[in-house]
């Protein structure tokens, strides 16, 4: 038993390292975090990490992946976190390709897979909707059979990133009667059909990352259905697990930790670390939670190096990895003393500027983390899952 | 020992309820200063000697705990509460009574600039500094998260020597040409201002305190102005359980509304427990303003302390038990949330409080 | 509004100050206080009270009850907790009394009463059966009429002080059909019947304060059924709301933090209080939460006072008050480094004495009081009738 | 990065787990004692120079996990894995020769005498004087809360002058003549006892570091030791929680098992999260070990520090799951939430090791 890195990861984890050292450059990051370029800049970072082969590195090595090891995995994640480098959307290269290369016709896999690849679509996900949150089955956008094509009708909801979307991939239900989950189909959908309008949902950080994406009679090929009609369900729950085990976010929360050590030290918080016992008291059982969660996050990884599948551990790392990330997103905001509550900073620079630099991400992290106890599956539910599949009740 | 309000009380509270259930949120700031003054509550926590009608923390708090519960910004807790009673509070001069008058009137607006690094500026950090010259004062330095910037005037707090008594309060006009502004927009939807004053000169009559005894005067009106701030936090606690039980009941899932779970229903236990929590804390205060309690500042950090804790706790739980919903702005959870974050914020949040209430608690004990 | 005594409180207030000083002696306490002579002791004590016109003072007056303010019955068990000294055992003059004064016939009052308002006679209380904790609908124990007795058959348990009492209260099912609420009775039975056999239960503090009551065709004469057959569950129900607000305990938890204060100032703790901040601010958020909690229970007894009956408020506060005791209770077991694990101390004095006096209390009270938030109704049960009554959920 | 035990120490886990298992609670200790000889554990954790087997960390959690699963006390830690490692750390002589043979062979046992005025001591505030005479060592001063009063010999830390690198530990007959001796009873039912040291003297090869380094030797076998009391801290905490969740599927109220409720599945839940966080960082503590982590002595105190407040979190949970059985002694609720406190007080408890954690982490950053 030992924890430590083998030469070939050490060589590896440099590699990783060198690239985000040379590509990933502080201009290409400001573009990022800027709305008005957010998502030329995502695009072009994608097409970085694709020219170097791992933008797609979870997929089967035929489709262009990576044959990474779990620590390998564990190694590049947390080396863009380290460097604040994001991973790639999820919406195509992480969630809507293993349904294509699962269940998806060769003809799908050809047309699809490559461009998703080199991020030439832009994805989004047609899952919630207006009153089915969290509870799939009980979803109401219709698609009705109409010679070659489905006719679908309804609204889909929370869909981020829908304002840039090339295509959705959407659950739609085809059938009227029998089990709620025997009677939803998955589709792909061309964001430029007719009948489709997008309307933004602006969220508490006062962005507008969400959507409501409604449906009005929209013709939708039946070629554009992936595997068989009513089955959607299960090529969607299959993926819903993948979602979960991406979400425990240890590499993020210790780059917040940096961040608040950094503030604390500032002339202007009056928490100096050196001083107040009883802030790095606060800090510290967070810290300690992280140390713990990222062994969790490991023997989970390891688990599945050995060939075994995970199981309800996606469901505690999510709910774990989500609580710590809003402490720290809290006690982040705590250490600005009232400057990360900032929304515009106005002209001239009388203000301590080391707070106002950062108060943009520190307070819309915040704000929208509070959503990840909510999406993905809301925490209530991963407890519930724990109950049942971890302790039987 | 009696919690029941007065006749007048009562009376006042029914009218202060319908008036902000009734006020749009966007309603026109002036307009809504007009009628307040027109309605006398601008004029209400004075003493008749200046023209007031002689009110207590009590109505104040009413004031303050149904905007909170409504979602209203006004200036009324800065520029009446913590600049207007610190004017009353200061010796009569043609500048206090010029000042108070058209305060009460609701003419202008007055705000009170203290902190210079963050919100967790404690008074004897001060470092904004006055200087006597032959013709009056000279003030040089920074003041950060200043009030309203609609303010006509600003008192500014600034050392004179070296001692504990040597703080004052200096009325500046908002248009003096020497001052240097930063506009800030905040997530709560309100402004405020950061300041710059490089020698400024002010005459002798802005000094509000010529005999010493500011920094008294100021930390009485900083207690009574944060119990406020605390009610206008319980107000919007209140709001955010009510909306909260509302939703939860309504809204379904797997079949069953969502407020069946026992789970769910455990924790809104949880958030009405905080709430009823905090409002007893306020009444705690209130009646230590009232019997004149020398252990205030003690009662009021605790109070600063619990309010934020318990505030933020009820609404990051509020926005949990609304989904989707809760962190979109088709709902006002939001700002609520946002505003409840600022309030803990001002006058230094939660951990500050808690830090100073040991301080005055524990540290002549050890 | 104000918070301030008026100078008839004042003079109330020293006066039972003064009869502490002068009553319950150190002698008195240490004798409650050591297992082999709690009964006598407690009798003595209760005694006492009673002479001076104390003991019963929560009943009508005109069973010898005193004519109190809320504010003047706060100031009283304030004092007491103040001085350490215990209340009256409630079982009798608290629980089993106002059930016969308000439900008992003439001659059960005339027979009761005066015998429990002095003490003379110790009750138990026979709700709690295995299988049916915080459920009384769940009953087992029957009593089937036999001419004019019943034959009552069954256990009861976690019966406090069984091992002492003269009498036992006692619910049980009188009918077999019908709601369970509406076939239960309310019985008095003498602990000497035939058939009563009591065994204890040693609980975890390693005391015997519970046991388990075996009742096996336990001949009771109907003449000791408090009013009518099988309404006894609505006569419990009034007297379970008032065991409730009696729970609170803010004046025993201001005597645990001027314990924890001392503690903290003795030199073998390593938790000084001036020198740790993290520590200070643990006691600190119990103290605000404490000074909270006090002025709700004082505003439920204003409420009272103004002849509103207390609703959900008495779940509220033994909520959060018995949670508040409990935090208390760890704190001040933490600050004596272990010292408090001690159960016995052995015979030289090596250890620091300081700890070891008061080892027995710090630990039986944090182990025992654990129960706190188990018996008089569960926290859970607690949390659920606020979620019906004070939420509408 | 491999997390997966070797075919002899998936063998040693099976043979350990169903020898605890089986073992009555009443188990007479010499028996047990001969039985660990016999089984070699006692010999396990020591280098083969010394006659051992040269197992790890790994081997000996194991071990103090299954004793924490099945709530049995054995002077293993204390008088093997602390005392016994000690002595292997210092360097040859003939009393550690003589005395190793025999711990590890059952004959004896053996124990470290550390703190002086509670658990919440650390190596920097010792006060145990040892000073050097003539003839050999004078020992004077006092230790309490030392474990096993069975043990024969007593390692007793003490200063032999004033820095950082004077402390020292001396072996001590138990049966000494001039040996003033306090033996307390604890609530998790094993005894410690106090001792006190007038001018006791000691022959100079009683001395075990003579060339100094016991302090360095000591952090490393407490560091071993804290990480093996935690593991048994997870063996208690997961017989807690299987217990738990069995009771309250099998528990009826108002007509459903109490298991079914959500509010109670959630904190169950809670509880299994708890259990797992341990459960990491005990792995994250034994790879630090394995490893040579240099970060091992803040691991180890994060480890304790976690561990006393989630096994505390969880054992109280458990009692109130339990309802009337978890607060009587019916069931072994109480049992296990006894050793689990005092496995918390045990080196200094969870408020002590978070105090250690942020000296080493941020006191060199602030």
């Amino acid at each position: 038993m030992h924890a430590k890195f083998s030469p070939e990861e050490l060589a590896f984890q440099a590699e990783v390292r060198n690239f985000l050292s040379t590509h990933f450059t502080p201009e290409l990051a400001a573009r990022i975090h800027e709305p008005s370029t957010f998502k030329e800049a995502t695009i072009e970072w994608q097409k970085l990490l694709d020219n170097q082969g791992w933008a797609a590195n979870g997929w089967p090595v035929e489709h262009g992946g990576c044959p990474w090891t779990a620590t390998q995995k564990y190694i590049y994640s947390s080396e863009l976190a380290a460097a604040g480098a994001p991973d790639v959307m999820p919406m195509g290269i992480k969630m809507v390709a293993p349904v294509l290369y699962s269940y998806g016709s060769d003809e799908q896999k050809a047309r699809f897979l490559p461009i998703t690849k080199r991020s030439d679509i832009w994805w989004c996900q047609g899952y919630s909707e207006p009153g089915a949150g969290s509870d799939l089955a009980a979803l109401k956008t219709r698609a009705v059979l109409d010679g070659d094509h489905y006719v679908v009708s309804g609204s889909k909801i929370w869909t981020t990133y829908a304002q840039y979307a090339d295509w959705m991939f959407c659950l739609v239900k085809t059938a009227t009667e029998g089990r709620a989950q025997q009677s939803i189909s998955f589709l792909l959908i061309d964001m430029k059909s007719a009948g489709i309008s997008v309307s933004p949902i602006i969220s508490i950080d006062g962005d507008h990352h969400l959507n409501e994406v409604h449906l009005d009679n929209v013709r939708v090929p039946v070629e554009n259905r992936i595997g068989d009609e009513n089955k959607g369900w299960e090529y969607a729950k299959a993926l819903l697990n993948y979602e979960r085990t991406a979400l425990s976010g240890v590499a993020y929360c210790k780059r917040m930790v940096r961040d608040i050590e950094q503030l604390m030290q500032g002339s202007h918080s009056g928490f100096g670390l050196s001083s107040s016992d009883d802030i790095k008291a606060r800090l510290a059982d967070i810290e300690i939670d992280l140390m713990a969660l990222e062994y969790l996050e490991l023997s989970v990884l390891n688990k599945l190096d050995k060939g075994k599948a995970p199981g309800m551990e996606s469901s505690l790392l999510k709910l774990v990895g989500t609580e710590l990330q809003q402490a720290l997103q809290k006690l982040r905001w705590d250490v600005t003393g009232g400057f990360a509550g900032v929304t515009e900073p106005g002209t001239t620079g009388i203000a301590p500027s080391e707070y106002l630099t950062q108060s943009h991400q520190i307070r819309r992290e915040y704000m929208f983390g509070r959503a990840a106890t909510i999406y993905g599956g809301s925490n209530e539910v991963q407890k519930n899952i724990i109950a049942k599949v971890g302790l039987g009740l | 020992m009696d919690f029941t309000l007065n006749q007048d009380q009562e009376m006042l509270k029914t009218s202060v309820d319908r008036y902000f259930a009734d006020c749009p949120e966007d309603k026109n700031p002036a307009e809504m200063w007009a009628e307040f003054a027109e309605l006398g509550w601008l004029a209400m926590p004075f003493s008749e000697d200046v023209g007031g009608y002689g009110s207590s923390i009590i109505e104040s708090c009413m004031l303050t705990e149904a905007m909170g519960r409504n979602n209203i910004n006004s200036p009324f807790l800065s520029s009446t509460l913590l600049a207007g009673k610190l004017l009353e509070s200061a010796p009569a001069s043609d500048i206090r009574e010029s000042l108070l008058s058209a305060l009460l009137a609701g003419e202008q607006q007055c705000s009170v600039a203290l902190f210079e690094n963050s919100y967790a500026d404690t008074l004897e950090n001060l470092n904004c500094k006055a200087e006597k010259t032959s013709e009056g004062w000279t003030l040089s330095g920074r003041k950060v998260l200043v009030d309203n910037p609609a303010a006509n005037s600003i008192i500014v707090i600034a050392q004179t020597g070296t001692n504990a008594d040597s703080l004052n309060a200096f009325v500046v006009s908002a248009d003096h040409t020497d001052l240097q502004k930063q506009i800030l927009a905040l997530m709560d939807e309100t402004q405020v201002q950061n300041l710059a004053f490089n020698e400024v000169k002010l005459p002798a009559s802005a000094c509000l305190f010529p005999e010493g005894g500011a920094a008294n005067a100021l930390q009485m009106v900083m207690n009574e102005s944060i119990i406020a701030l605390a009610a206008e936090a319980q107000g919007a606690m209140d709001a955010l359980l009510k909306t909260t039980v509302e939703y939860t009941r309504g809204r379904k899932q797997f079949g069953v509304a969502i407020g069946s779970f026992q789970a769910l229903q455990h924790r809104m236990v949880d958030m009405f427990t905080h709430a009823e929590m905090t409002r007893a804390m306020i009444l705690r205060a209130q009646c230590a303003v009232l019997d004149k309690d020398a252990n205030l500042p003690m009662i009021v950090a605790a109070l600063k302390a619990l309010v934020g804790k318990k505030s933020r706790q009820l609404a990051e739980e509020a926005v949990q038990l609304h989904g989707g919903m809760g962190v979109s702005e088709e709902m006002p959870i939001g700002r609520y949330l946002r505003r409840i974050m600022m309030i803990d914020a001002s006058f230094g949040n939660a951990d500050i409080q808690r830090r100073r209430y040991c301080q005055l608690r524990y540290d002549s004990v050890a």
